[in-house]
């Protein structure tokens, strides 16, 4: 029994990578097959939630029927003419979504940056000249790429040049992750799937 | 006239189809599986330091592995955790698993069986798998840190906790002496809700989340943490060897595979000047 | 009444909020600074002409962000912008996103942008917004053997991403599409910088519709993200010169 | 009149009416709000989760389309809405996440459908580096300089020929990456707060159009 579903393993992952060579039905199989699968599951994992989260409306919570039912207002947009009723369930998750997203990126990014930009300044004097290099090399690299941020001043003459650098300082950093990048997650995984398929021929897994 | 032919040659290099590249991609991924050439490489002092933490645990302690969110299939961390049961799996340290995403519950029975796991040690007796409780981390892991059997009442398949000898003497977190994490996303609610409780914490982590848990190791609220699947491959050296070996290998493929890169980084730019040269781009 | 440590984000948010109210209305009386030019911006609209000449379809994506995320609704700007070009020049249109809240507010502005146009009869539900499930690389896989087969011409992501960048980045230039991207997540930004054709960095995208459009909204609003980030400019640098004198008054003060 | 108040007006107050006291309640100490916060943030969870069913009908309706109108492929159409809909049965047939039967198709249709995806990008990185890293300009060649230095850093021979290689790429990484994110991050966070204050004075949409 267990070769059976190694057996599909390893033809959808073949699938998959034929896509490397070109489209053909045998990835359009996988795809659809992964599709088919993952909106499956979700929806399970749903189901499950829902029974989940819908357990209080009897049980005490009876305000609850509210989202329930604005939730499904969502399928309105399938019917032309009544299409604006699905506003309402969008104007709850952006409500609380962004309002949570603004106090969370002003207190992390806005302020907990430049805290972190401004300490870096206190690690200068008095340091070794390496520790004192560096962080006067970060703070001046920082401050070169925000200008580049800047849209309504003309990059001319001094603000030029902090401009031009700034662009340079982002041009490095971008290498950099992405050089990080490369060799992190997809090789490991793509050796991982090989390796699982191998695996479970030998009759493991 | 030769100059001519070179650019030619040249230009066809630069505009080569990607097919081709990505063929000797899969050849170069597939040739250290089968050949494995065992390429050098230094022992981190975070996987040593996870690896003597493990080895000097007492005999009788209990571990939670909890968390493993919807990143667990990312195979990045699995070689590290399967190298981590292969390490505890012939001594009597007990093993409660506490999923904190769906996920999970597909995760960690794998993991279990692949490590050859559940066949030496019993259900029940030396490890459990509880079940998945919906409602976020932030409200299931406090009542997990109180009281265990409170929140999670039965198992996976259905049986109670009482029955299960493993629970006779664990209830809260008194009880637990480490919590390992194999996954990402997690670590930020087991930062906030299990560290508070004095748990030692270690974390098999991706490598683009190593850098930036750093600040919570210097603050003393996790252990330490491998560092992706370059931690799994050091850890599963001083383990030894395990039946999955994922980490050995793949620094055999990264050897192979970064060379390859750099090799085609270098003829594209020697492409390029040559072409500039030639007034060609 | 405050919370210990949060009077400091109070305030910088109603800065922020008042510096923004001011400067449109301040844009409404005419009063607007000039714009650098950023290329990619303008790339998006050569981009659907490009496409309505070779007769191929556009593709734009949001992002895997949920509708609470402002990166999709920076998305959803793009979006409004492409849907009216598409629906003015007859181009077939294909947009994905996924997550099934976002997919229900998306068809919603693809709906009007083509009523808006004239062309409600173009609009279907399920044709030009198609979902391939919440999962991330399920996702990628539907976007990856659309762009295949439907070879689109022009491509525009803007919004959340994360490692699918560099996956679409790659089928599009396989299919030879014209691409444009933007982002603030750090996890995707390398990737794209590595695939596109033009690329807008960070902020950059927020600023999109005010180069297109020129509408005195777009134009005082970036202007109030100038304001806000010469603030925190000058924060930065007076703190970082306090630190320097000896005195960390800034910080402290800045985590009160 | 009346099209306006439901179709514009009260979806937008809605939207008023949870942003304010979800954004207070983050920089005020008042029990009530707070309260009212922790209900909201269930509400919105429980429409998030009930939008499931729009992605259901949505792929259900693509599928159709692409039958009905007999386009190239409509064969897989069918087997996609058979298979949805077998899985869902199936699912809940065997008991649903925990049930062993369930896990087996999970690990080897669902994930390994996963990771073969994720897998692709092995690939990608190879073609993606051959085609952006030539120093056409000063710019490209600092990217291509930059991404080396880490590159070499983590590839196990990279500290085979020079031992401080590592501790240099992850000085690069913690320094020159780091302040060059830090001021996107900066950056995006203004551009961030200024446009969700352009949809609160509805200057901007946002999702909220009428359709």
């Amino acid at each position: 029994m267990i070769n059976f579903w190694i057996w599909i393993g390893v033809a959808l992952t073949l699938a998959t990578w034929s896509y490397l060579w070109k489209d053909s039905p045998a990835f359009r199989w996988a795809e659809t097959t992964y599709i088919a699968a993952a909106v499956g599951h979700s929806f399970i994992v749903g189901l499950y939630t829902l029974r989940d989260r819908y357990y209080p409306i009897m049980h005490g919570k009876p305000l609850l029927i509210i989202p329930a039912i604005l939730g499904y207002f969502y399928l309105f947009i399938l019917w032309r003419r009544g299409r604006w009723v699905a506003s309402y369930p969008i104007a709850i998750g952006m409500g609380v979504g962004l309002a949570t997203q603004m106090s969370g990126t002003i207190a992390s990014d806005f302020i907990g940056q430049t805290l972190g930009l401004i300490s870096e300044g206190g690690r200068i004097i008095g340091a070794t000249p390496v520790t004192a290099f560096t962080n006067a090399l970060t703070i001046v690299m920082t401050l070169c790429s925000l200008s580049y941020f800047i849209f309504t001043v003309k990059p001319r003459g001094v603000y030029g040049i902090v401009y031009k650098l700034g662009q340079y300082c982002l041009m490095a950093a971008l290498g950099a992750m992405a050089g990080n990048y490369i060799l992190g997650t997809g090789l490991s995984i793509t050796l991982a799937t090989i390796r699982r398929i191998t695996f479970g021929l030998q009759g493991y897994g | 006239m030769k100059e001519e032919v070179s650019e030619i040659t040249w230009s066809k290099l630069l505009e080569l189809r990607p097919e081709w590249l990505w063929l000797i991609t899969l050849i170069l991924i597939i040739a250290p599986m089968i050949f494995p050439i065992h390429a050098p490489f230094r022992i981190n002092e975070s996987t040593l330091r996870v690896y003597e933490f493990v080895e000097n645990l007492p005999e009788g302690s209990v571990v939670v592995s909890g968390g493993a969110g919807n990143y667990a299939f990312m195979y990045e961390t699995s070689a590290a955790f399967i190298a981590f049961l292969n390490q505890i799996k012939n001594r009597d340290i007990k093993l409660i698993i506490f999923p904190l995403h769906p996920d999970s519950l597909m995760f960690e029975p794998w993991a279990i069986r692949v490590a050859g796991f559940d066949k030496v040690k019993e259900y029940g007796k030396d490890w459990v798998i509880l079940n998945y409780i919906p409602g976020g981390s932030y409200i299931t892991l406090p009542a997990f840190m109180q009281d265990i059997k409170g929140l999670c009442r039965t198992d996976l398949y259905g049986t109670p906790l009482d029955e299960l000898p493993i629970f006779n003497n664990v209830d809260n977190y008194e009880d637990i002496d480490l919590w390992v994490d194999c996954g990402a996303n997690s670590m930020w609610s087991l930062v906030r809700y299990v560290a508070p409780y004095h748990v030692p914490i270690i974390g098999f982590v991706h490598s683009a989340y190593y850098p930036m848990f750093q600040p919570f190791k210097a603050a003393g609220l996790v252990y330490e943490f491998t560092n992706g699947i370059r931690g799994g491959a050091e850890y599963e050296k001083l383990v030894g060897y395990t039946p999955w070996n994922l980490g050995t290998i793949t620094m055999d493929a990264y050897n192979l595979y970064s060379i390859y890169v750099l090799i085609l980084v270098i003829l594209a730019n020697i492409g390029t000047q040559i072409l500039k040269k030639g007034g060609c781009v | 009444m405050f919370i210990k440590g949060r009077v400091v984000d109070f305030v910088v948010m109603v800065v922020l909020f008042v510096a923004t109210w001011i400067s449109i209305y301040l844009a409404h009386r005419g009063k607007t600074r000039e714009i650098r030019s950023i290329p990619s911006l303008t790339a998006v609209t050569e981009g659907v002409k490009r496409a309505a000449e070779m007769g191929r379809p556009v593709f734009m994506s949001a992002g895997f962000g949920g509708v609470g995320s402002a990166t999709t609704m920076a998305g959803f700007a793009m979006l409004d912008v492409v849907a009216s070009e598409c629906a003015r020049l007859e181009v077939p249109l294909r947009t994905t996103f996924a997550s099934s809240e976002t997919l229900g507010a998306a068809e919603m502005i693809v709906a009007e942008a083509f009523r808006r146009e004239g062309r409600p009869d173009l609009y279907q539900p399920g044709k030009q917004v198609i979902y391939f499930s919440g999962e991330q690389y399920a996702w990628v896989a539907g976007i990856g053997g659309l762009m295949a087969r439907e070879r689109p011409a022009c491509a525009v992501y803007m919004g959340t991403f994360f490692s699918e960048a560099l996956y679409f980045g790659e089928c599009g230039a396989r299919v030879g599409a014209l691409q444009i991207g933007g982002t603030t997540a750090q996890l995707a930004l390398p990737l794209l910088a590595m695939t596109m054709d033009y690329l807008m960095i960070g902020e950059e995208i927020y600023a999109v519709a005010a180069t297109i459009t020129k509408d005195p909204v777009q134009m005082g609003s970036v202007t109030a993200q100038d304001i806000g980030k010469i603030i925190l400019y000058a924060i930065s640098v007076i703190g970082v010169i306090l630190m320097l004198a000896g005195s960390d008054i800034v910080v402290k003060l800045m985590n009160t | 009149m009346s099209k306006v108040l439901y179709r514009d007006i009260m979806p937008y107050l809605l939207f008023i009416i949870c942003f304010i006291p979800t954004l207070f309640s983050y920089y005020f100490n008042i029990p009530l709000l707070s309260k009212l916060t922790y209900e909201l943030r269930g509400w919105s969870t429980l429409i998030g989760v009930t939008a499931m069913f729009l992605g259901l009908c949505n792929i259900i309706i693509y599928n159709y389309r692409t039958i009905k109108e007999r386009k190239a492929g409509w064969q897989f159409g069918v087997y996609t809405i058979v298979l949805v809909f077998s899985w869902i049965i199936a699912g809940l047939y065997f008991g649903g996440l925990a049930s062993p039967a369930y896990q087996q198709m999970y690990i080897y249709i669902k994930a390994q459908c996963w990771s073969a995806q994720i897998g692709l990008l092995t690939f990608f990185f190879v073609s993606a580096a051959f085609r952006t890293f030539r120093a056409k300009n000063l710019q490209a060649l600092v990217l291509l300089i930059f991404a080396f230095i880490p590159f070499i850093g983590l590839a196990p021979w990279g500290e085979q020929i020079w031992p401080g290689w590592p501790a240099f790429s992850s000085w690069i990484l913690d320094n020159v990456a780091m302040a060059g994110s830090r001021a996107i991050v900066i950056a995006a966070s203004v551009g961030l707060v200024v446009m969700i204050t352009r949809i609160v004075l509805r200057y901007e949409k946002g999702g909220l159009v009428r359709g």
